[in-house]
């Protein structure tokens, strides 16, 4: 837990944000375009190749994709989208395992991930109207009727 | 009366009602004895300490819906449980229950009877062919090929005891050490008694043999289609192939006993029981193997052990020891 | 002989497993050429409904994610809130933490065990080891309240504390239950028909485990030493002795192995737990219901496997983003690709080989599609149409 | 190192002992204390101050006002007015026994008993009103 690694991080993101967080986690901002470099990067500079998760995320102004990457140390790549135009660069063709991730951020928040090989709709059910994405903050989802005394026809 | 006498032998004794009312019986047994074996309490609550749970078992199955897939040939679907049925129960009329001779008891019934105790597998496999389900048709084909391993070796191993006797008529082989005097051939037969008791189990499709119809791999294999009475039936077929392997097995290993129908019932009783036990303990304490290692497992230690056995025995014979 | 190709569907609903999830084989005679999975049965909405709810509902409600890993969920929850806030939990709390997460992993190994026996159809085995888990889910109930959902954590600490008496038992039942995993380690590496079914199936190198990004003891098992207590310790794991179990056999025996001995590594974590634990508050006294803006990245080693939460906080009681990755997904793949080259008789034991927890999983419901035929849907109400009109029709039977 | 039936002493040994399971329904297993069961409500004890409400996982708390009986005598002059009166409404299909209404109620209004069979036919019953 030296601070080597995080000069040796800000140094390899010249142009981003670099906070470290508790547990000596760093966070980095990014815009889309700088991702797959960075994911790179990562791979060249810092052996880092685990995706644990992608998470998407609804700030109600903007998107943001955090991708967490672990292994000696955690590196969070947080890519910030404009809320008019939620793509990000796929990572498939890097990480094959970033697809289900990607794929489910699609169906939940409506984030494109550009260049993916396969979006159809998956995460949600078939029946789900078109353009609804459950986990954006303007999606209220109602409780549904509780049906009292047992089930009738 | 002459009439009615073949019908009561069929339906009652030793036929189907005797069969039914013992291999439920002895069933129970098993389950009691795996359940315990495990720690657990097996059947408790119907009859006394669970002893009517397998006839509730059936009963139940003869009440529920009875589903024919729309893809399955319906007369065949139909009339498998049936013939199973039919040849276990035929096999069985065939035990010797008592000192007297059973009905059309000949010289030459052992194989009769072997004829009939492998009738159950085809009927198993054209089961599984005409009920048309992935599941169904894995588990037909597990059913023939597991017959190819087993059969020999058994059909090897029930001989032994045939070549000792020197008859093929069960009812001769059984009063064989009683008549002859001479008890301790049941002794020298055990490595054949261990191959039939292994066969027996694979016939039965028992743990660690219960390839064809391994439940957490092809669902219930060639039954997987079936429900309600043809299930039931399937059962039964089931139980009494178990009454009728583990008799024949105590029969022609154990040998008969003195002392006419209530003695010679009651040797029978403890006899199959020991039976039935020996293949809960084998049951309990292996897991299932895969088709390719019964293959493997019956031709290279099964076939070869029941060879040693008839040539011990044969060398024997032929040196007037016997 | 492409023709004789022929395609086994296993699931949504099979007996080998207790959860939907859909796994489509190509088989050649008894052995395996293809594998696709196709799962997401189950979508709970759990992560949505985390932000309508306050951090101890939500912190409740995690618990649900998973019956047998509950407390994996909860405890991973609520590091990442402790982390946000710069709470510092007291240590007897972190340590009483720490005894149930082991207690855990103790009965979900078990549980594996069991299940694992099971599938190869061994079930006295099965019976004797769930016989053996009850000593431990007694425990369980008897220091938290309930023998599923342990709800022990709170932002904070933790809700119990634990008695004198009820320390003593515990170290008691350790000592039992260590014979009890000697035994049974001496059985699944002994006894011939389980060994011939598990050894040298459902292999899966080390390089590949690593490119798989496979996790946990499924991980271990391929010689790939990875363990986030020992990576990224959390909680007091940092002061704990204690090993990490790899095996190099890389097979489903590998698994077994890794499995046992980290049981008797757990009961010996949970015997210096125990006797070393400080005296002192197990909780802080007063936590606030708001937790400041922030975010934060949660590892924990689950008994499956590394599960990760990321939480992102408003500043508000309620939480802003709520995300829990589970390690099955992590390892799904990977056990999906092992069983080609197989017989199907090795699908239900290489596939609960990673102890697939599909509730886990499918919480977020992700459905890897059959690429080639797509999949069709029925949706309830169209299925209890049609059995409504099909009985009406062949049966004369009214709803 | 393989050995052919190394479960079987183990098992002939099981023969002897006692089964380890329970005959259930018709023997009771005994909780441990401290077990978390149906929430109850002690309503003597409750203020109304939807403590349990805002914090239950399962919105599966309701506590409502009693509204005065109108039939009931009214309070002799001189006794003490007892004051409001509370009941909770709990629905015990929601409820996933979390005990945290307990933990955050301030007046120990709440505890959890230790009945845990509570299968039921209907939503109706598992629909429990406590005054």
């Amino acid at each position: 837990m030296t601070d080597d690694y995080e000069s040796r991080v800000r140094e390899a993101f010249p142009d981003s944000t670099v906070t470290a967080g508790a547990k000596g986690r760093l966070w980095v901002t990014l815009t889309p375009e700088q991702l797959i470099p960075a994911v790179g990067t990562l791979w060249e500079r810092f052996a880092l190749r685990q995706l644990a998760v992608i998470v998407g995320e609804d700030l109600r102004d903007a998107f943001q994709a955090n991708y967490v990457f672990t292994g000696e140390r955690v590196i969070i790549l947080q890519v910030r989208m404009d809320h008019d135009k939620p793509e990000v660069p796929s990572l498939v063709g890097r990480i094959p395992g970033a697809a289900v991730y990607e794929r489910e951020m699609k169906d939940l928040l409506g984030i494109v991930p550009v260049g993916h090989p396969d979006l159809r709709r998956q995460a949600i059910p078939e029946d789900w109207p078109e353009g609804v994405y459950p986990l954006r903050k303007d999606v209220q989802i109602p409780r549904p009727e509780e049906k009292a005394a047992q089930e009738g026809a | 009366m002459e009439v009615v006498k073949p019908l009561l032998y069929i339906l009652v004794f030793p036929g189907f009602l005797f069969q039914f009312v013992f291999s439920t019986y002895l069933e129970w047994m098993d389950r009691k004895f795996y359940a315990r074996m495990q720690n657990r309490r097996g059947p408790l609550y119907t009859g006394f300490r669970g002893v009517l749970q397998p006839v509730a078992d059936i009963l139940k199955l003869f009440f529920k819906e009875d589903i024919v897939p729309a893809r399955a040939d319906r007369f065949m679907f139909s009339l498998m449980p049936i013939l199973g049925l039919a040849a276990v129960v035929t096999a069985g009329l065939y035990l010797p229950v008592w000192l007297f001779t059973p009905y059309n008891s000949f010289e030459g019934d052992l194989i009769v009877v072997l004829y009939l105790l492998s009738l159950p597998s085809l009927v198993l496999f054209l089961a599984g062919w005409f009920s048309v389900s992935p599941y169904s048709l894995i588990g037909a084909t597990r059913v023939l090929t597991q017959l190819f391993a087993y059969e020999v070796p058994f059909f090897l191993a029930l001989l032994t005891p045939a070549v000792v006797a020197g008859s093929w008529q069960i009812q001769k082989i059984a009063v064989y050490p009683w008549t002859s005097g001479s008890w301790w051939v049941i002794g020298i037969q055990l490595l054949a008694f261990l191959v039939a008791l292994l066969t027996l189990q694979a016939k039965l499709e028992r743990v660690p043999f219960d390839i064809p119809e391994a439940e957490t791999e092809v669902v219930g294999g060639p039954l997987t289609e079936y429900s309600g009475k043809k299930l039931a039936m399937f059962r039964i077929q089931k139980d009494i192939l178990m009454l009728v392997g583990s008799a024949f097995i105590a029969a022609l290993f154990f040998g008969g006993f003195p002392g006419g129908l209530w003695i010679g019932g009651l040797w029978l009783l403890v006899k199959t029981s020991i039976v039935v036990f020996l293949l809960s303990v084998i049951r309990a304490s292996f897991a299932r193997i895969r088709i390719d290692q019964i293959v493997t497992f019956s031709w290279k230690y099964l076939a070869p052990a029941s060879l040693v056995q008839l040539l011990v025995v044969l060398i024997l014979k032929g040196n007037g020891v016997l | 002989m492409e023709e004789s190709v022929f395609r086994l569907p296993v699931g949504p609903q099979h007996p080998f497993l207790k959860e939907p999830a859909k796994f489509d084989f190509d088989i050649q005679g008894e052995e395996i050429v293809g594998a696709r999975m196709n799962f997401g049965y189950n979508h709970r909405g759990i992560e949505k409904g985390c932000e309508a709810r306050n951090y101890y509902q939500a912190m409740y409600l995690l618990e649900r994610v998973c019956g047998i890993c509950s407390h994996s969920h909860t405890t991973a929850f609520v590091q990442a809130v402790e982390e946000i806030m710069k709470l510092e939990v007291p240590k007897r709390g972190l340590y009483l933490r720490m005894v149930d997460c082991e207690l855990e992993r103790l009965h979900s190994h078990l549980l594996w065990l069991g299940v694992a026996a099971h599938e190869v159809g061994f079930d006295s085995l099965f019976m004797l080891v769930w016989r053996d888990r009850e000593l431990v889910m007694d425990i369980l109930e008897k220091i938290s309240g309930n023998r599923v959902n342990y709800a022990i954590n709170t932002i904070g600490g933790v809700r119990r504390d634990i008695t004198d008496a009820q320390r003593k038992e515990i170290l008691g039942i350790m000592k039992t239950l260590k014979q009890r995993l000697d035994y049974y380690a001496k059985i699944g590496t002994h006894e011939p028909s389980f060994v011939g079914r598990i050894k040298g199936v459902g292999t899966l190198s080390a390089e590949r485990a690593a490119e798989m990004c496979a996790v946990g003891p499924f991980a271990r098992a391929s010689n790939v030493a990875t363990d986030v207590r020992k990576d990224d310790p959390y909680a007091c794991y940092a002061e704990m002795d204690f090993k990490l179990i790899t095996s190099d056999l890389c097979d489903i025996l590998g698994r077994v192995i890794v499995r046992v001995y980290e049981m008797i590594e757990s009961c010996t974590i949970i015997e210096q737990l125990l006797e070393t634990m400080p005296e002192g508050e197990i909780a802080l006294a007063k936590v606030s219901r708001r937790v400041p803006e922030g975010a934060a990245v949660s590892r924990y080693e689950a008994p499956r496997g590394e599960d990760v939460h990321f939480v992102r906080s408003n500043g508000t009681d309620k939480p802003e983003r709520v995300r829990v990755r589970a390690p099955t997904l992590a390892n799904l793949e990977a056990a999906t690709e092992s069983v080609i080259g197989a017989y199907v008789a090795d699908i239900p034991i290489a596939i609960a080989s990673i102890d697939p927890c599909f509730s886990c999983t499918d919480r977020m419901a992700i459905v890897l599609r059959d690429r080639k035929r797509g999949t069709r849907v029925t949706t309830w109400e169209e299925l209890r149409r049609r059995g409504i009109e099909w009985y009406g029709k062949n049966k004369g039977i009214r709803f | 190192m393989l050995k052919a039936g190394i479960f079987i002493p183990e098992l002939l040994g099981n023969l002897g002992h006692a089964p380890a399971t329970r005959e259930y329904p018709f023997v009771k297993t005994p909780v441990p204390p401290g077990f978390r069961g149906t929430p109850r409500l002690r309503p003597g004890l409750c203020v109304g101050c939807k403590a349990c409400m805002r914090d239950c996982t399962a919105e599966a708390i309701e506590i409502v006002q009693v509204p005065p009986d109108p039939n009931a005598p009214p309070p002799e002059p001189g006794t003490k007015n007892v004051g409001k009166k509370f009941k909770m409404i709990l629905y015990l299909d929601r409820c996933v026994h979390c005990a945290r209404c307990a933990d955050v109620c301030p007046k120990d209004a709440i505890y959890l008993d230790e009945e845990y069979e509570m299968a039921n036919f209907t939503r109706d019953a598992l629909r429990l009103e406590m005054e």
